[in-house]
Formats: C-alpha cells, structure tokens, sequence
C-alpha cells in the first residue's frame, strides 16, 4: 500500500489563497494556455497545471487525491465535445465528471471546488475567464481544509 | 441529506415515540442502575458500610450506529449490511432484514422462498446454538463451573468427551455452514436475502446435500442432548445450581410462535407470557412499538428493553416491572409445543423436569438451547425434503412504492427486530434496530447483581465466585454489539471491591488462563 | 510457555466475523492450534494491557487485529499491540479499509448519538439522557470509552506489516496467511495476503461478459430476475468485481449476487470507489450531460455502493459536514 | 559565469540525481520571476544535486551547461524551467540526448506561457514557479528511460481541394517525383480563381495563367486526379494514413469520354432548363453539362436530378447515340469508395463567399441589381454568361454602378474580420465596369486596405481614372425614391464621414463586395483530419509564425484559404511551403513517434473487458485463449483513456504513469 503522508499546513496561513489544480489536456486547453500567455493575457496565479495528453486520461484518482492533498479546488479542461484529439477521450471524462460530482456532492465537498471546462486551442480568453471566474468562486467559499481535517483525526484520539 | 430529511414524518414514527413518552411520564421513575457491562467483562462492585454489596457495575462500551449511517443506503442493501452488526449471527440480521424488505415493498415470496429462507435459517440456528453449547456455555457444565478455566474451553470439550466426538463437533458445525454457503453466498454474511424471494434457486445437488446431513444434524442435536443430561442432569449439584435462587428471575418472555402456538424461528407471531405463565398478549411482529420500548441509563451505551403498556419500574422483576426475557427459555416458556416429533418430547421433559411453565431459572437456557438445536435439526429434515424445494421461481419483483417496512424474526439470542422507512425510491431514510440482546439486558443486569449479591460477603472473594458471576450472564449467549462472544474461562474478569468511599479494599483479576491474582 | 511462535487475534470495532473465520479453519484449527501458540483470542482490554505491558517488545510473532479504530481504547490496544509484536496485520475488512462501519464517517459523532437515543420510535427517553464518557453516580465514577468521531484503519494509526483482506476474509486466505508467516520467507511489507488482481479472473462468469459493453441503465436486484449464468455487469448490476481484489472465488457471484467490494483494490489501485467509479461511468452510454445524468440517476447511493468498505480507507476519508450541500 | 549555480543538497537517497535549469529569456521570464529565488529554491528539493538560472537555456551556450553538468554531476535527471513544452521540449530532449542521457529523463516547466506572461504579482508567479519545479523534480525522479518509435513513412501526399491552392501544392510534390493524390469534391478543378477574368493587380488574365496549371494537373503521370469526389474517413497517424475517397457517380465511364461534347448538343432539352453552378445561376444548363469550357477533366457530367432518363427512365437517350460506339455514358454508374494510403496530407479546402442575403438591408434578391461581386466577375468574363458584356438583368448597361465594400467583413454581426481581398478586388471590378461600360463608379469603403506589391499603385491608378470613393460603411440599398431624379434608380444611403453628412446616391447597379467565410463543412473536415479551428472556424495552424502551414496533427498541412482568407499570391506561396513540408516529412523517410503509449501488465489483468469498448482506434483486444486483454502498440495513439478506466490498475501509459502523476500533484501542493 502507497504511503499516504498528508502535507503539514501552511505555515504561515495569513489571507487565505485558494489553490486549485488543473489537468489540461496537451492539445486543447492546455494550448489555449499557451496562447493565453504568447497573448500576453492576465489571469489569477492561483492555478497548478498538470499536463496530460487526453482529458481522458484524468483518473478520478487523482482528482481525490488532490483535495485530500490540500487542493481548493480543482479543474478539468478538454476539448469540445467531437473535437478530441484522441476521438472519444472527453466523452469518457465528462461521463466520469457527473459520477464524481454526485460522490463529491455526497462528500461534502461544493460543487464550484471541481469543474470541467471544454477549451479549445484557440479559445484563451475562455481558458482566462474560466480560471478567474473559479478562483473567485472557491475564494468565496473559503478554504476546503481537508488536509488539517485529516489531522484533527489523528489529534482526537492520541492523548 | 438523511439528517435534513425529515419533511414528512412518518406517522408510526412520531405515534410511538409520543405514546411511550406520554406512557413514560405517568409512573414513578427510579434511576437505580445496578450493572454494566463490556466486550470484555468488567464488573465494578461497591460495598456499603455493612460490607453487603451495594451496587454492581456492567456495561457494553461499543456503539457503531449502525441505525444512522444506514440512512441514504438503498433498502436491498439492508440484509448485507445489517449482518455486519453481528458476524456470529449474521443470518439472523440478514434474515429480519429481508423480512424488513418484503414487508417494506409488500410483496409475498413465492411459497418455495420462504422454504428455502426457512431452510438456510434453521441450518444456522442449529449451527449457531452447537456453537454456543460446546465453545461457549457448554464447558461450563461439562467441565463443571469450578474447573480451572485453561481448560474450560472446546479443546477442554474435547478433551473431555473425546476426540472423535471432538472432531464430530467441529465437522458438523463445518458442515452446517458449508450448506449455508451453498445457498446463501457465504456462511458469514450471506448474501441470498432479496425483497420477494431469494436470489438463487436450489438446486437438485444442493438439495440432495441437504438430505445426506440431514440425519446426521438430528443424531448429533440427540447426542448434545443426551451429553447434557449425562453430565448435568445426573448431576445434583448442577441441577441445584439451575434452580438456585442466585440464577432465578421472575419476569415477562416473549418469542416467536406459529398458528400452532409452536416455536418458530421463521416467522409468526410475537407471544409475551406473564411471570405466571399466562399468555399476556399475542401480536403481530408489526405492532411491536405498541409492546416494546427501549428505557436509557447514561452509564451505558446499551438500551434497556421492557413492555411498554407495563412500563419501566427500574431493575426489577415480578409482573408490574415491564423487564422481559427472550432467548431459548423465553421461547420455550411462551409456546405450546414444538413443530416437530423428538423436540416436542424433549420439551415436555424439559418441563416436567423442571416443575412445568413457565421456568424462570436463567441457566435452563443452556438445555432450552438444545430442545430448539433438536427442533432445528428436524426441521432441516423437514424442508430438505420437500420436493417443492427445487422450484426455479424463488422471486416475486417488487411493483408498490416502498414506505416502511417490519421485519422480526428469532435469532439464537431472542427476538430480533428491523425497522425500515424510505423515500419512494427506497433510500433508507430511517432506522430502528433492536438486537436481540437487547430485549435481555435488564434481565441480565439484575442476573450480574444478583450473583454479585449473592456470592460476594465483603472484601474476601473466594474465585469461584469469578465463573459463577460470568455464568450468570453466559446463559444469555450475550452478544452486545453482538461481538462480545468470548471463550469461558479466558473471559476476563476484573473485580474490584470497594469501600462505600470507593476506597479500592481488594481487587481481583483473572487472566485469560483463569489464573486469578490477587492485587 | 512453548517456543512456539506466539499468534494474538484482537477485535477492534468490528461484528466478531472475522472471528468466526478462524472458528472456520474447521479442523484446521487443530494443527494451527498445533503449530502455534494461540496467546490471546480474544482478550480483555484493561487486563490485557497491563499484561501485555509486561511482555518484551516485539515478543508476539503476529497479531492479527480485526476491526476499524473507533475508540480511544481501540487506539490505545493498537499502538501497544504494535509495539509487542513482530509483525502486525491488518486482519479483515475493517482494519484494512474501515469496513461497513465506516460508513458511519458520512455522519458525525452527535447525529449518530441522536439518532440511536433520542430518535429511536421505540426508545422512551423524554429527559434526553445520554451515554456519558464520565458520570458520577452517587459516588462512584463510572467511565464509557470515548467515541470518536471519525472511523480510522489500523494503518492510518499505527505501521501495519500485511493486510488479510475480506469480509468476513476467506478462511483459506486466513490459512494461506498463517502458512507464509510461517513458513518465515515473508513477503514485502505491506503486502495484502491475496492474489494481485481482480476478481473477474476466478469469476465463473468471465466468460459472459460482452467485449462491447455501452450500459443504458443500472439495474437494482430487485429490479429484475437475475439469471445465474450471465455476468452481472452485462444484466446491468453495479458489480464491484472488476476493482475488486481476488481471492474470495467470487462466492457473492456464486450467491447470484453482484460482488460488494470486501476485499479492496489491487496494489497498483490506491482508491477503489474512484477506480470502480472510472470504469462504469466510461462505459455509460450518452454524450449529452442529460443523457448521462439519466443514466447515473440509476445509482442511487454511488458513495455507499462504491465505498461499502472502504471509506475510511479512501482519500477523503470522511464527509466534510461544514460543507454547503449543493441542492440535489 | 553570467549564470549562477546553487549546489543541491544532493542524491535523495535513492540514487536520483536531478539538475534544475531556470530560464530567464531575456526579461521574458526573468522580468516577473525572481529566477535567482528559484533557482536557490529548486537547489533545496531533495534529489536535486545542481539548479542554475541562465539567460537563454535554449541557447547553445544553455544547452552546453547543462550537457557539462550532466557529466560533471553525473545526473540521471534534468528538469527545465523555461517556455512551453511543445516549443522546445525536443530541443532539451536532444541536447540530454546528446550527453548520454536517454531523453525521457527529461521533465519540462512551463513558466513563461504559464507563469510569467500571464501574471503580474511577481511574488505569486515566483511562487507558482516553485511549486511547479518541486512538483517536476519529484516527478522526473520516476521517469523511465524510453525509446521513440521508428515508423517507415509511406511517400504518397493526398491534396484535399482543387483551387489553384490545391492545384499548385499538388504540381510541386508531382514535379518532385512523389505521387498525388488529387481530391475534388466539384467535377471540375480550378475553384474561385476558374471563375474570375482578371486578377488584381496586373490585370492579367486568370484563365490564361491558371488553365495550363489545370491541364497539367489533369494530364501529370504522377498526379491521380479524382473530382467530383469526397474525403469520407481518415485513420491511422503520421507517415502511414489510410484515407477512404467517395467517388460520386457522374455516369460518365471517365475513360472513354473525350470530352467532345456532342451529347450536350443532342440531349433532348434543347435548352438549358438548369441554372447553371459555375455561372451563379446568371446562365442554364442542360443535365448533361461540362461545368466550363475549360473544365478540368473534359469530362462531361450527367445531373440525375434534372435528367429526365433518370426521372422516367423513357428519354430517348439522343446522348448516348451521340456518342456512338465509344459508349462513355453509363446511366447504372454507382458510387464508389476508394482506399488509399498516403504519409502525408495537404488541406487546401478554401472559402465560401459570405451570402449577401443575410443583410437585408443591401437588398440582395430583393432588388435584380444588386449583384455579388462574384457574379460581377462571371459578368464581366468573356466565357461568361453575358460574353463578357456588362448589361443588366434587363439587358441595359448601367450608368451609375455603386461597388460596397466590407459585406459581411468587418461586421460585428456577420463575421468581425476583415476578408483580405475585398478592396483589391473591388478596385479591379472598378475599373473593368469603368473600362468596359464608362458607367460612374462608386467605391463605399470603411478603410482602403492595399498593402502588397503593386497594390497601392494600383489605388492610385484608379483615383487617376475619377472612380468615385466615399468613405463610410452604407446604410442600406433601397429604390425608394425621394426626388425624381432618383426614379427606377437603385439608392445607396450612406454617411460620407470624411464630408460628414448622409449621402444619397442614385445607381442602376449596386456590387455587393462580399467576404470569405470558413467553408460550410469546415468542421467536419477538420474533425476528419483531427486538427484544430481558430474561433471564427479557419483551420489553426501550429504557430501563426513559426509553423504557418503546418497543424498540431503531424503530417497533415494546410494551404490556402483554408487557412484563412488570402489572395492569390499568398495561396500559392503557401501552397508551396505545405508541399516543401510534406516533402521534407516524406524524404524522411521515418516517422518517430512518441512512446507515450498504453500496455498491459498480462499477470495483472483480470480480463474484465473494461477497456475494450474504450479504445477508439482498436488498440485493445481479448486475446481468448489468455482470457485477458491485450494493447496493440503500434495502433495505440497514447491518450490515457483506457488507463483512467482500468479498474484494477492493470493498464499504464508510458511518461504518464500513475505514480508520476500523483508525485506531480502532490509536488505541486506541498507547502513550500
């Protein structure tokens, strides 16, 4: 079984900076963000980007994995629907999307934490509303804390 | 989410809570906790200035709630999931809660399923009561309650009536859970339960298996029952022991009984018989909020069952103090017979042995267990060979809406209750579970403090004192948080002895070898 | 006391299942009782920590510890368990997953409080009396264990050597467990003492699974009449098999009842909900979210039904309940 | 040293010894990122063993550090922190390559497109690009060496598109000795240009320079010329793609017509009944037709839609007795698919004029004057419908012609860019209505766009010849007369903003300059070739500078106005560099394809089946007698999918494995 450490908190935790993971896909979205930088486009710094070939290949894995890591929020961008690189690659992703909305919406966890937007290469602007729009949202709903959770746990009981 | 929903209550719901509470209110209340009660046995025990023992402590310490997190779950997965509330008795949640099922959905199973439940349902009873008997309350007898506890154990069993019988014992049980497995998935959380049937046919290889053990089941119950005679019966000391007033209760019974007034594990009506014996009321299982209330002591995390129209009177016996018993003896006492030829004479002979109905002494559940493995055994026979029994429609589908559901059937312990209400498309939305044990868990506190009382004369404690206190509760076949099956004799025991200032004047612990210390 | 090796089983939280499968080793258990030296099976809590205070570290050979950690007791035995034995294993599915009980992590300590003794129909309880860790009655203290809010397993409270796995676990892969510690050639730590894949590989079924497989809509199993030879994915039953680990012979399947998922993932899978969730909602039919949604809605409980075992186990561990719950 | 060097706090234990390189280009990265801070930084993360900041790591000079240091520091690991991947990842991969490094131990940062370009907070873009770096060293500590793919490229180039873009590619790669596959969906080459009579703006004439080309293409050994037909279905990957062709039926054996036309002459219409496409429907055909005289291939088509052979099955099929026993003519022809393979792919699908309709308020179809000025062009050409006689639709010649510019250009509700070629070739419809007809001239323009050799001077020509220009977009087109003067006279209402006031104009002719659109089925095509569109739906090419012609699908180029709109000129010489490309691709002669490919582990696999309907390009079988299922890597295109799927863990990807992937994410949220 992989070792699952959790992160120590932030140190130190001032104004509180929502940090959202990506996983782009390399032929759309993460190519809009290309652009949106040659573009010279101006967007919140709070996102991580993860790179992947194929939307399709984000495993719902990691999504959890980033929130008990410490993520606010995390985002999903693909192609459009019939534009994949790959074919049928977002169709699967957006089928996985609702499933684990409905297990995060279960979880407690707002459904603003965890998006999927379809971004084309050419679409940067899209790419930047989408990231701020975002950030915004999951600033407003404050920090998901799950990481100090975990601990919490582990305080309650070793007295 | 479960815990927001509560926009239209259920009436049976809020009725039965108002009722009990309104009920509650009109008597006198006497908060006197006596007992408690762990997994592991721990019995604090007060004096008072006379150095008579004042008050005795025994408590259950697990909760796991199941009744809440069961909420959101869908009802069909009731049966799998309930069973885990218990994995020594895990066909009888199964079963209530598949009962719980067909009556949530009202839909009848067809005539073959309900054999075929009956069937896997009296093989566990009889495998789970040979279990009681020769790993847990048997050695007790066989070895004799003053034995040293290294040995009071099913190796000490064996030991005892030799290893081939030994050997008979583990096999038959083996056998038993195999055939359990055969048509319930697994022995240990079956899986078979559906509302409207079962989710497998029986096959005609099955059946024949069936058939093949059948007879052996019914030799094995009779030569549990002749040992228990040879060793117990023939014994005056244990006999004496039975009857002794330290093991004696005179309280309420309730069980399961059929049209015949005959013990039924199955299915049938709930039959509560007064401390005289007289019937006091028969009623279907739906109805039991109306009889049954469950009475919270915040010194344990067991609730305290006792009839509701009677009420709670504290920790008491005798026919105005609502505290009952269930389990074998209980069972016993409220039928009029057993279903099948060789239990109902061994049920006649338990009584006439024992000076007629209803029998309070709580140790006569050891042999009340074995009357019912006998009747188990027949009734094994019985289904096995009924040529309906390969039929391939075990299933009705559900059509109704499902609301709210009842199920209750006799597990080893006693009667064992499912509550289910849902959305409409059959989410649980709440639950009400009442464990066998729990029908018992007064009774058996004033058991603890009678035995305490009786046994203990101030700070010297003489050790065999430990076992005879244990085996007050034993005969319950106690299962609290239905875990607590633990072997005679490594049953630990902790027993403090204090001042009325709590000031600690001995205590006395003994070891899972039985060696007791003194500290 | 023999020079055999000494082997404890201990219950934490659990039903006393796993329990019976050593009770299930049937004859077997002659030898093992033969072959080793059974220390504690089970024991008292209080006694047995002063007890095994007294023991040498790492003196017990193996422990097998059934049952999640709910309890300060609980965490208290395993830690010093720990610390008295060579080797610690994780014996069943609720130490190694969390188990049925955990999915009392969707809810918090005082519901479930609430719920079993104010809310009960049957419970008579107008004062609102409640369970008390501490309660002085006249004059003498009585305690309860504390109950904690979150269910843990073992290995998120302390080192866990190997895992047996199974709901109950299978009294062969119990046997096959003892024979390996044993046999002394031990297998890396933090093996799970189980073939290493999924249980669509001894599923009698295998063979009936479609290669094509689009699902229009999940099927409950009162929902329709199972046929007992086809696979119960292609009948359209959420069957947890494929993101199950081998081991158990599919004996749910053998019940004609899809697989719930007792023995966790494979060792290459750290979060079996959200593998199991991946594979059938690729395979949904439906392109439109309407189409999707359709379809899903025929899941009623995903988390229940994906996490049966193992949500303790999982990476979110427990519900967040100071979470805003989006309208369904 | 004009980079500074932090040394690591070494080997994390297991052996990984990691190098971080951080870029500065120039201010671009260096400007919003403290790359010092970084740098430091990055030297702390454990496995690190050097990390050092450099002006341009892409430089010579950059890529020699870090071989230095691959050596010096014997590592194992490189990570760069510097521009997008997909611009330079190959160049780090050669230069580690080229210091005994297997290029996979490589793991590229993004902070400049990602980090530097699009944030202003220099502390939050320093941040990110440490979290970015910490979360690539964790992660390259788990690559594995990988090999390319080496894949025999098939010489073949299929031209999609018969314009002169089309033509001119598919002449360059034939000339160059490589074989063509034409493909033309009208039954006829040629497209726009076909259709125009003179080309701006040397006024030559468009037939006479695009004709030959035609015939060439039409008669060339190594060019297979299929039109009237269509790209149904391409598969496969770079160097090696299977491309299926629907030949449409033209009922016309293409062999044993000599394109003699003597069956048009006999058909039973004895006049055309159809309008005709190639004149804009300004002409009739009869069903039996060659589009134009020049038409390329001198094929004739047959129309089943208007034939009556095929309407009652009763002609007297006078056609087939013209022509006699070479019995060209087959009324049974079906449609036919053909299957081709090719290494290499030119899309030179072109534009569709903006329909004018869509304004109302210019009146086209509304009032018969208003015309297209692609209609215009087939007016004034001598092979067209009028003999190259300027008249109205009653036959008169206009006296006022008024030419509006920017019809469905530069529109905020049509299409928002400007089409390129309007206002040179309103300018040359200008002058040829000037010359031919001495009608006044109007030009409405919002701005006069002439940049391109000739072209200014070609404006000026025009001012010289007292062509009217009014600058301001027109209101609308009416024949609402106010004054008499204004009677059976078409009115163009428009704001002269260089006079400031609304002007009235009266014309007989109005020419509405119309604009170029992406064409109607863009997107299909593009979803065939799996490339990308720019918003307003042109094909994207790879990099608007860098990379014109070619697309983020390997081996698949574009031309023309496919691309977007452009003239004649442009065409071409893009016609000419996606040739070049497919050349250079082809004469390659291997393709290397990235390994990032999926396989199963058969112990671990269960045989579940989960994966199988999952792979859209067939990659995963059942291999029965296993039982278990198998990835067939060369077919694998490496997207994942299947691997997100696998619900015991069974199937991984190369360069994303699972375990690399959680390191990343765990690396870039693990508080610095």
């Amino acid at each position: 079984m992989r070792n699952r450490q959790l992160s120590p908190p932030p140190v130190p935790r001032g104004a509180f900076e929502p940090r959202i993971v990506a996983f782009f896909c390399n032929w759309c979205t993460y190519l809009a963000a290309d652009l949106a930088g040659t573009s010279r486009m101006k967007y919140a710094p709070n996102v991580r980007v993860v790179r992947l070939m194929c939307s399709g290949r984000v495993d719902p894995q990691f999504v959890l994995d980033a929130f008990a890591q410490g993520a606010d929020g995390v985002l999903i961008g693909g192609c459009h629907p019939g534009d994949c690189h790959y074919q049928e690659g977002n169709y699967k992703t957006l089928r996985r999307y609702h499933l684990l909305k409905r297990v995060l919406r279960e979880m407690g966890i707002e459904e603003d934490r965890f998006r999927l937007e379809w971004i084309s290469a050419a679409e940067a602007d899209r790419l930047r509303i989408a990231v701020n729009d975002m950030v915004e949202k999951v600033r407003a709903l404050g920090p998901l804390d799950l990481t100090p959770k975990a601990e919490e746990i582990q305080e309650e009981v070793t007295v | 989410m479960p815990e927001e929903k509560d926009t239209n209550p259920h009436p049976a719901w809020q009725e039965g809570a108002a009722e009990a509470n309104a009920a509650y209110l009109r008597r006198r209340i006497t908060i006197d906790p006596i007992t408690r009660l762990e997994g592991h046995g721990k019995i604090d025990i007060f004096l008072d200035e006379a150095g008579q023992v004042e008050r005795a402590y025994f408590q259950v310490p697990e909760l796991r709630g199941f009744e809440k997190f069961v909420q959101g779950r869908p009802a069909e997965d009731m049966p799998q999931i309930t069973s885990r509330i218990c994995g020594v008795c895990p066909t009888a949640h199964h079963m209530a809660a598949t009962k719980a099922l067909d009556n949530l959905y009202r839909v009848e199973p067809p005539l073959v399923a309900k054999k075929i439940r009956e069937l896997v349902y009296s093989t566990f009873m009889a495998e789970d009561h040979s279990l009681h008997f020769y790993f847990l309350g048997g050695p007790d007898f066989v070895l004799g309650p003053d034995a040293p506890a290294a040995e009071r154990n099913v190796l000490g069993v064996i030991g005892k009536v030799g290893v081939e019988t030994g050997k008979k014992v583990i096999a038959m049980r083996r056998r038993w859970r195999e055939l359990i497995a055969l048509v319930a998935g697994k022995a240990a959380h079956p899986v078979f339960g559906l509302p409207g049937g079962v989710a497998k046919r029986v096959t005609p290889e099955t059946q024949k298996q069936f058939q093949e053990i059948a007879d052996e089941g019914i030799e094995f119950a009779k030569f549990t029952l002749q040992l228990f005679e040879k060793v117990v019966l023939a014994n005056t000391d244990y006999v004496n022991l039975i009857l002794s007033d330290t093991y004696t209760h005179r309280t309420y019974y309730m069980g399961m009984v059929d049209k015949g007034n005959r013990v039924n594990f199955y299915d049938g009506a709930l039959r509560v018989s007064t401390p005289e014996g007289k019937e006091w009321k028969k009623f279907p299982p739906e109805q039991y909020l109306e009889n049954v209330a469950e009475h919270v002591e915040p010194w344990s995390y067991v609730k305290f069952c006792y009839l509701k129209p009677v009420g709670w009177k504290g920790f008491r016996e005798g026919p105005d103090s609502g505290i009952y018993s269930v389990a074998p003896l209980a069972r016993l006492n409220v039928s009029d017979g057993m279903a099948t030829p060789l239990a109902q004479q061994a049920y006649e002979k338990f009584f006439s042995t024992l000076g007629g109905k209803p029998v309070h002494h709580t140790l006569a559940n050891h042999w009340a267990r074995l009357v019912e493995l006998l009747y188990a055994a027949e009734r094994v026979k019985e289904l096995a060979a009924d040529p309906q029994l390969t039929d391939p429609t075990v299933r009705v589908l559900p059509t109704e809406t499902p609301r709210e559901g009842v199920g209750v059937v006799e597990a080893p312990r006693g009667t064992l209750v499912h509550h289910y209400q849902t959305d409409e498309k059959g989410l649980i939305q709440k639950a009400n579970l009442i464990v066998a044990t729990q029908n018992n868990s007064a009774r058996m506190a004033m058991s603890v403090e009678k035995a305490a009382k009786g046994l203990i004369k101030g700070a010297d404690v003489p050790e065999g004192v430990l076992n005879r206190v244990e085996m007050a509760f034993r005969a319950y076949d106690p299962c609290h948080g239905c875990a607590t099956h633990s072997l005679p004799g490594s049953m630990p025991l902790l027993i403090r002895v204090r001042d009325q200032n709590g000031k600690a004047l001995a205590m006395l612990r003994r070891d899972f070898n039985g060696n007791v210390h003194r500290e | 006391m023999s020079g055999k090796p000494k082997v404890a089983f201990y219950w934490c939280s659990s039903c006393g299942g796993c329990e019976e499968t050593v009770v299930d080793l049937a004859e077997a258990i002659l030898d093992v009782a033969a072959a080793v030296e059974i220390v504690f099976w089970p024991v008292a809590l209080d006694f047995k920590r002063k007890d095994i205070e007294a023991m040498p570290d790492g003196s017990i050979t193996a422990t097998f510890l059934n049952g999640a950690i709910r309890t300060n007791e609980q965490e208290e035995m395993a830690r010093l368990l720990r610390k008295k034995s060579a080797l610690l294993l994780a014996f069943g599915a609720c130490s190694h997953l969390g188990g049925i009980p955990g999915l009392a992590n969707l809810f918090d300590r005082e519901s479930i409080l609430k719920t079993v003794y104010f809310e009960s129909p049957s419970t008579v309880n107008p004062e609102n009396v409640l369970p008390l860790t501490r309660y002085r009655d006249n004059g003498h203290k009585v305690t309860l264990p504390d109950f904690h809010n979150t269910v843990r397993t073992l290995d998120q409270v302390v080192d866990v050597d190997y895992y047996v796995p199974g709901c109950p676990p299978m009294p062969r892969i119990l046997g096959a467990a003892l024979k390996t510690l044993l046999s002394g050639d031990l297998p890396p730590k933090g093996a799970v003492l189980a073939p290493d894949y999924a249980l669509c590989e001894e599923c009698p079924r295998k063979d009936t699974k479609p290669g094509e497989l689009s699902i229009a809509e999940f099927k409950r199993p009162q929902e329709l009449l199972i046929d007992e030879q086809t696979c119960l994915l292609a009948q359209g039953l959420v069957c947890m098999g494929p993101a199950t680990r081998a081991g158990c012979e599919a004996v749910c399947v053998q019940g004609n009842m899809p697989c719930t998922g007792c023995c966790g993932s494979t060792g290459r899978v750290q979060d079996q909900g959200a593998k199991i969730l991946s594979c059938l909602a690729s395979l949904v039919a439906g392109k439109e979210d309407a189409e999707i949604d359709h379809v899903l809605d025929t899941i009623p409980d995903p988390v229940g039904t994906f996490y049966r075992y193992g949500l303790p186990g999982s990476f979110l561990r427990r519900k967040r309940l100071n979470g805003v719950q989006a309208p369904k | 040293m004009p980079e500074t060097r932090n040394s690591g706090n070494g080997s994390n234990g297991n052996g990984i010894r990691v190098g971080v390189y951080v870029c500065h280009c120039g201010t671009n990265i260096a400007g919003t990122i403290d790359v010092k801070a970084v740098s430091e930084y990055a030297a702390g993360v454990p496995g690190v063993v050097v990390s050092r900041d450099y002006k341009y790591m892409c430089s010579d000079p950059g890529q020699a550090l870090i071989q230095q240091d691959v050596r010096e520091y014997d590592l194992n690991r490189v990570v760069v922190a510097s521009c997008s991947p997909l611009l330079h990842e190959p160049t780090f991969r050669r230069a580690i390559d080229r210091a005994g490094l297997n290029p996979f131990l490589l793991q590229m940062v993004n902070i400049r497109e990602h980090d530097s370009w699009v944030h202003l907070d220099k502390q939050a873009a320093t941040a990110k690009a440490k979290d970015l770096i910490r979360a690539a060293v964790r992660r390259v500590a788990l690559h594995k060496p990988l090999q390319k793919r080496r894949v025999p490229i098939n010489p073949n180039v299929l031209v999609v598109g018969g314009g002169i873009a089309g033509i001119h590619a598919a002449l360059t790669l034939a000339e160059a000795g490589k074989h063509v596959y034409l493909v033309e969906r009208e039954p006829t080459i040629g497209g726009h240009m076909a259709k125009f009579d003179k080309t701006f703006p040397t006024l030559d004439c468009a037939a006479c320079i695009l004709t030959p080309k035609m015939t060439t293409v039409g008669s060339h050994p190594r060019i297979t010329l299929w039109t009237y037909s269509e790209v149904m279905k391409v598969s496969g990957y770079v160097g090696n793609y299977r491309v299926q062709v629907k030949r449409k039926p033209r009922y016309i054996i293409e062999d044993l017509c000599l394109g003699c036309q003597e069956c048009i002459t006999a058909c039973v219409y004895k006049e055309g009944k159809t309008p005709d496409e190639f004149n804009l429907g300004l002409s009739k055909r009869k069903p039996v037709y060659l589009p134009f005289p020049q038409a390329v291939p001198q094929k004739v088509v047959i129309d089943p839609e208007t034939c009556i052979e095929f309407k009652s099955r009763k002609c007297k099929k006078t056609c087939v007795e013209a022509c006699g026993e070479r019995q060209a003519i087959d009324f049974t022809q079906k449609e036919t698919l053909e299957e081709i393979d090719v290494g290499a792919v030119v899309l030179a699908t072109g534009f569709r004029s903006f329909d004018a309709a869509r304004n109302a308020y210019y009146g086209y179809g509304r009032y018969r004057n208003v015309y297209t000025s692609l209609e215009v062009e087939r007016l004034i050409n001598a092979a067209g419908p009028t003999g190259g006689e300027i008249v109205l639709r009653d036959g008169k010649r206009p006296q006022a012609v008024g030419i509006v510019h920017c019809v469905g250009s530069r529109d905020a509700n049509t299409n928002r860019w400007c089409s390129k070629v309007c206002c040179m070739y309103s300018l040359k419809l200008a002058h040829l209505i000037k010359e031919r007809t001495g009608a006044e001239v109007y030009n409405f323009y919002i701005d006069m766009r002439t940049p391109g050799k000739g072209y200014e001077e070609f404006y000026d020509r025009l001012l010289d010849e007292g062509v009217h220009f009014v600058r301001g977009r027109v209101a609308e087109v009416s024949d609402w007369a106010a004054r008499s003067s204004e009677e059976g006279k078409l009115i163009i209402r428009v704001e002269d903003t260089l006079a400031a006031f609304v002007r009235r104009i009266p014309v007989d002719m109005v020419v509405l300059s119309v604009g170029l659109e992406p064409q109607a089925d863009a997107q299909a095509v593009r979803r065939m070739f799996n490339i990308s569109c720019s918003s307003e739906g042109w094909f994207l090419e790879r990099h608007p500078k860098l990379a014109p012609v070619s697309t983020f699908t390997e081996g698949v180029y574009i031309a023309g106005a496919c691309q977007g709109p452009k003239d004649i000129p442009d065409s071409v010489a893009q016609a000419g560099a996606a040739a070049a490309e497919a050349m250079a691709l082809i004469d390659s002669q291997f393709v290397e394809l990235e390994p990032y490919t999926a396989f199963i582990t058969e112990e671990e696999c269960s045989g579940c089946k989960s994966c199988i309907p999952l792979c859209p390009y067939q990659a995963i079988s059942f291999a029965e007698e296993k039982k278990r299922a198998a990835i067939n890597e060369v077919l694998c295109k490496g997207c994942g999918t299947c691997v997100a799927a696998c619900p015991s863990g069974s199937i991984h990807q190369n360069f994303f494995e699972d375990e690399e992937i959680f390191e990343e994410i765990e690396g870039v949220l693990a508080y610095a």
